[in-house]
């Protein structure tokens, strides 16, 4: 066990990667020798050669592109898109091309090889083109896996089994908690399951359900609501898609009520995702209307970012009228 | 030797340039006549290979004309033609090691043709039958293989391009001798992965082979509203790769230009462009019509530069081919194509269980729901789902066939 | 009054807006003396010559980053993206640029003329990469509108709104459509409005909500449900974002029953979307769970669309589920 | 006089190119000492506009030296400098007309000096507060002006050059003989978006200028590792478009070159691709830390060229300019930006309701119940707002206030 910030522990799994594992290659905009603008790829040319860590052209298109041959050859690339609003000149390469290469080809060739690892999210004074959350993008697309972690010891094991997983993940990793979070992670190699909620605390009058940093919001709200009286079950979805459907039900058929928060415009969030399928599964058990806590229907701010932002507050009154409805 | 700024003599007067000086002439060998020109020195074609060359060429041309046949009597629901281009993708397959991967666009059966892929494989990808590997899920054309490494057909252009690259990146690495040939239209080459693909390749320095198909049109587009430079072999320059203009209809040219080409990505790791200069003699597909933005003059110019008949003429000058052969050859070739056909029309669709395999390596729970869900739909309205309800108790007693 | 396919509905409006101001050109991919692979735009060309109406070179991206700048100039550009399906590789100047312009620079510059149409959808054999049905990419994204017409009577009326509109549009016109719906189409210069959907037939038990080709399908579903005696109400929403809420939540209110269909797959699609919405504004009133009649989460499949496709029959389950709950 | 391959004479070796031949000189005209080469001919800057130039260079270096102090002390989140590169754009902006439009990157507020963005209307920007006309929306130095042509700066990279590409179409259906000057850095053009500019702008022919500032650096990737190529202007012949290439640190042949370049753009409707050889002297941003990627001894050796220095000498070498002269503008400039900073450091942040205006000409029902929410929201919990908390009265009095 070692004391780690999530930035160190995403270092370190990338590190452990490339150590069992020759054909693991990381590569992108100033991850080579700079390691990375925050730093994630920090030593590892160094370690690896240039042949292994190394940096690409400004051209994200060209990224991907090059990943996904990468990862048809055999490699296993993990592509750094330096921030997760940068991605969009992929979406062609990751939406037609990585989503669909082993399907169309009757699995004859895939990419699952590929990780593609971007900071996302708020709360660093980044404006509009350095805080989005574009996690319900690549939701909407067959074929991908989204994850993202909400502390150190989940983004070692969840990035190496992203890195592993026999399909292409995007990872998402929220910058806000680079430095911020903290915790104790294994010096040793695991991987923490794709595909699996976490119930991270039990509670029964309501289900509290977020991803990332946002965790720490819901939590900050739970524990408010408890102080009043309200049992909150927190539950952190960590793989956006294909996502854990019966954890979630399971909670909501107890609690009878779910709140959902992400950063993200409200307007077809993941948020809708999963009212839309629990007010189907749950419907008779449901004691309140499903909320979600997002961000605006608006490009990210900057002056009045936590304006914007979905915090513990805003959680919280959202639990007020969920119990209160 | 690198030259660059720092080796050139300054200049005080604002001196424009746009590259009008640069000459990239055309490379070619073999005249129409199907003589060879006098200072090209010896082809290094041999007999066996010209013969599998042109077996090839014979039976891309002969499945491309029933093919579309077939799609006009509406037993196909599309198809296109590599009719014209047969020399600039045959010839180029040819100098290639099998082992090359072959990443390439739409209109290059004919590499496939080249490296064995048999009739029934072409039938059954274009009947999207129940023995098409990727079970009917993409439309007719769009061919792969494992085997004879070539990469899946995808409809979104050039985006096999920085694939390539990236393929070919990894072959490096390996360290096994082997390059990519990535096979693209000019139209393409505007798309900016085309741009992407040959700058990291000329940074990072791969085995890959960039081979533009300029074949003077984009659908209805002509090359004078695609692009205003020389071609698509002076963007090279740009990233300081190297790069050659061949007659894309001279099968000798194509295929020397291309084994120089391989020697290069190889041995030195320097990716090359090929431009092929050539003419898409069909219409861009059959659902098109060119007769709305080309002429019948131009297209009779360009029949009469023929790839085919060019090799043809060359083949019977060295005494390796004959009027008898060509009869023989081409009528079985047409009978191959034909029973292939009948047989592929016959054979069931794909089972309804390859609608969602494939998507990831493991089905996901609320995927599977939406199968059985389905499932349990057609077999309440069996007459309305023809391709699939016949079927349904067969497969599931045979479930994961797919 | 003349009888037109949408196809020459689209090609009249586009005549129409273009004899009507002449800021207004048109260009995409084989646009211009060919007028398109569909012909939505024959004849343009030669009308209004070859500065108004041309073919651009083979770039998504330059298309719609040239379209953004003229737009930002202030002409009103039209921009042919040949297929939805190929409408990715201009993601990012859609999402990054075009939605946000007028955010960024607090209306200092805007790109309010941009209208792009993509003919969308499947129902044509098509496969992955002729069928999609992207709205939902793009419903995600604020300052973006996305409107998609049913007939041909809408679609000249709703695309002459669009160009006209002071917000940049993604028109989405049904390919299956092009020459399979037929109606009268008024021969002067008419406006239908956005931003709002319509009711196109009032019943009692169960709302049925879809958006373009698919208005058929439920239309269809309707017919048979009402020979068993159920009464459906009928919504097409045509403006997909910013969407009429208002007019959904007053027949839910009404019908107690919410029935969405659209081709796009099930997960992070619209219709996720309008259930996370309506469950929570007519909670209290729902009969039975909002039901999501939509593709499966695969790529779009090509011998086996029948099976993939949400038709009639599919929808008159739903009913039925809905009816029995 | 267009020429491409039917008018080149084949070949019949396979001959491969990639360019190195091509010589691609560097324009210059003002030696280090200030002091102008013999052969460059007489400037064509007159006295008025040297000294608009160089005032708008001191007033950047100022702007920039401050706006990183304050930075560093914590009273602005985010600065990013030109220092180093202020010829390149202050050259070229002033070799325009002012009603031309540049559409910049992010490091080029040079040309908003020149063009006279006023301090306040830097500082209001850069501290995001109420009197920002983008209400604080973006990061700092994401500057914009409608009444200077200045387009709003976005951070994704190279999304404005096929912009620029579009609206230099405009302006010439418009005809009132303005062009577009879009500013990238070498980076940038990695992008897809950049090929799809230029070919456009050579296939359309279109009024723009292309200025790559190749200041050596994409924050930590060196050129090298960029691109192999002859640097950005050999890119240009692959699009036979007009290039040339500039000492950008030189002010004159800046000036000069663009004033030639604007003439074809604007006369003949020619695109053109202007690259700047010049250096980043400064971090890639306030975020940045170049020692990790680049030494000493290189940065030392690029401020021995500093642009300011060089201009310096030559007006002085004129007439036009002298000591006493830069002592007070740089002492009148440092007190005008201080004074600016304090005040707009101490203005009010910008108004709630400028959270949701904008993102619609009419922001819709669904962002207005949003917008009430918050409102009601922020009311219940003032103390956990307090940028917009304490303001919320005064606003809501004068409504539509954004
Ligand atoms: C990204 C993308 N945009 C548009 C299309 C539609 N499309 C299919 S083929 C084609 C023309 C391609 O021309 P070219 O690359 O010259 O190849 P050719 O057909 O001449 O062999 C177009 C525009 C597509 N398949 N993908
Ligand atoms: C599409 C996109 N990718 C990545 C970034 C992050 N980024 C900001 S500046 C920069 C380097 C740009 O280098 P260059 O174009 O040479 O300009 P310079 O900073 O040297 O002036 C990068 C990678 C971005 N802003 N946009
Ligand atoms: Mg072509
Ligand atoms: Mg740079």
């Amino acid at each position: 066990m070692s004391r780690m910030n999530l930035l160190q522990a995403v270092n370190n799994a990338l590190d452990t990667a490339m150590a069992a594992d020759e054909r693991v290659l990381c590569f992108g905009e100033d991850v080579g020798i700079f390691g990375g603008v925050f730093r994630a790829t920090s030593h590892l040319q160094e370690k690896y050669g240039r042949a292994r860590c190394f940096n690409t052209p400004l051209v994200e298109q060209g990224i991907i592109g090059f990943a996904n041959g990468l990862a048809a050859q055999g490699s296993v690339p993990v592509a750094e898109i330096q921030f997760a609003d940068y991605i969009y000149p992929a979406f062609d390469q990751l939406v037609n091309e990585t989503a669909k290469f082993r399907y169309r080809s009757g699995n004859l060739f895939d990419v699952g090889g590929l990780t593609v690892r971007a900071p996302y999210g708020g709360g660093i004074a980044g404006g509009h083109y350095h805080s989005q959350s574009p996690e319900a993008y690549f939701a909407h697309t067959p074929g991908l896996t989204v994850v993202v972690p909400r502390n150190p010891h989940q983004a070692k094991g969840l990035l190496l089994a992203s890195i592993r997983s026999p399909d292409p993940v995007i990872f998402f990793e929220p910058k806000r908690l680079y430095r911020a979070s903290v915790g104790e992670v294994p010096d040793e190699d695991y991987e923490l399951p794709l595909r699996q909620a976490e119930v991270i605390k039990e509670g029964n009058d309501i289900t509290l359900l977020a991803w990332g940093a946002q965790m720490e919001v819901i939590e900050q709200a739970a524990e408010m609501a408890e102080k009043e009286g309200v049992s909150c079950e927190l539950i952190d979805l960590r793989t956006i898609v294909p996502w854990d459907i019966e954890t979630v039900v399971q909670s909501v058929l107890k609690t009878g009520r779910l709140i959902v928060s992400h950063e993200a415009p409200l307007t077809g969030g993941f948020a809708s995702e999963i009212a839309a399928t629990i007010q189907s599964r749950c419907f008779l058990y449901l004691e309140s209307p499903i909320e979600r806590v997002t961000g605006l229907d608006t490009p990210f701010p900057l002056t009045l970012e936590k304006e914007y932002m979905p915090g513990p507050l805003k959680v919280l009154d959202a639990i007020h009228r969920t119990m209160d409805f | 030797m690198k030259k660059n700024q720092t080796t050139v003599k300054p200049v005080h007067k604002p001196i424009f340039a746009n590259g009008d000086d640069i000459q990239i002439p055309v490379f070619t060998q073999l005249k129409p006549d199907g003589t060879v020109y006098a200072d090209a020195g010896p082809s290094s074609l041999d007999e066996p290979t010209a013969r599998r060359i042109y077996r090839a060429m014979l039976y891309t041309r002969v499945l491309d004309e029933r093919m579309l046949a077939a799609q006009r009597q509406g037993r196909l629901s599309f198809y296109m033609q590599c009719t014209g281009e047969e020399a600039a993708v045959i010839g180029s397959t040819a100098a290639l090691d099998d082992a090359d991967m072959i990443m390439a666009q739409y209109r290059e059966q004919g590499a496939l043709a080249y490296r064995g892929f048999t009739t029934d494989e072409f039938m059954d990808q274009l009947f999207g039958n129940e023995r098409d590997p990727a079970h009917g899920r993409q439309m007719p054309i769009h061919y792969g293989s494992r085997d004879l490494y070539y990469l899946t057909i995808s409809s979104p252009l050039a985006t096999q391009i920085p694939q390539a690259t990236g393929y070919a990146y990894g072959q490096k690495l390996a360290g096994k001798g082997n390059c990519t040939l990535t096979i693209f239209g000019e139209g393409a080459a505007s798309e900016g992965d085309f741009h992407a693909a040959l700058n990291m390749a000329s940074v990072h320095k791969v085995p890959v082979i960039f081979l533009c198909r300029n074949n003077g049109y984009a659908i209805s587009t002509p090359v004078a509203e695609q692009f205003a430079g020389d071609g698509i072999a002076a963007r090279a320059f740009g990233y300081r790769m190297q790069s050659i203009r061949v007659d894309g209809n001279d099968i000798l040219a194509m295929y020397e230009a291309t084994r120089e080409a391989r020697r290069l990505a190889v041995e030195q790791n320097e990716p090359v462009l090929i431009e092929a200069m050539t003419y898409r003699l069909a219409a861009h597909s059959s659902s098109d019509d060119p007769s709305g933005y080309r002429s019948k003059k131009e297209e009779e110019a360009w029949h009469k530069k023929d790839p085919l008949r060019r090799m043809q003429r060359w083949l019977i000058e060295h005494g390796w081919w004959n009027e008898d052969e060509e009869r023989e050859l081409t009528e079985s070739l047409r009978r191959e194509v034909l029973d292939g056909m009948k047989q592929a029309e016959k054979r069931r669709p794909p089972a309804l269980e390859t609608l969602v395999s494939d998507v990831y390596a493991e089905t996901p729970p609320l995927l599977r729901e939406q199968f059985e869900a389905l499932e349990a739909h057609i077999r309440r309205h069996p007459e309305t789902y023809p391709k699939s309800a016949p079927w349904l108790d067969d497969d599931s007693a045979t479930e994961g066939r797919a």
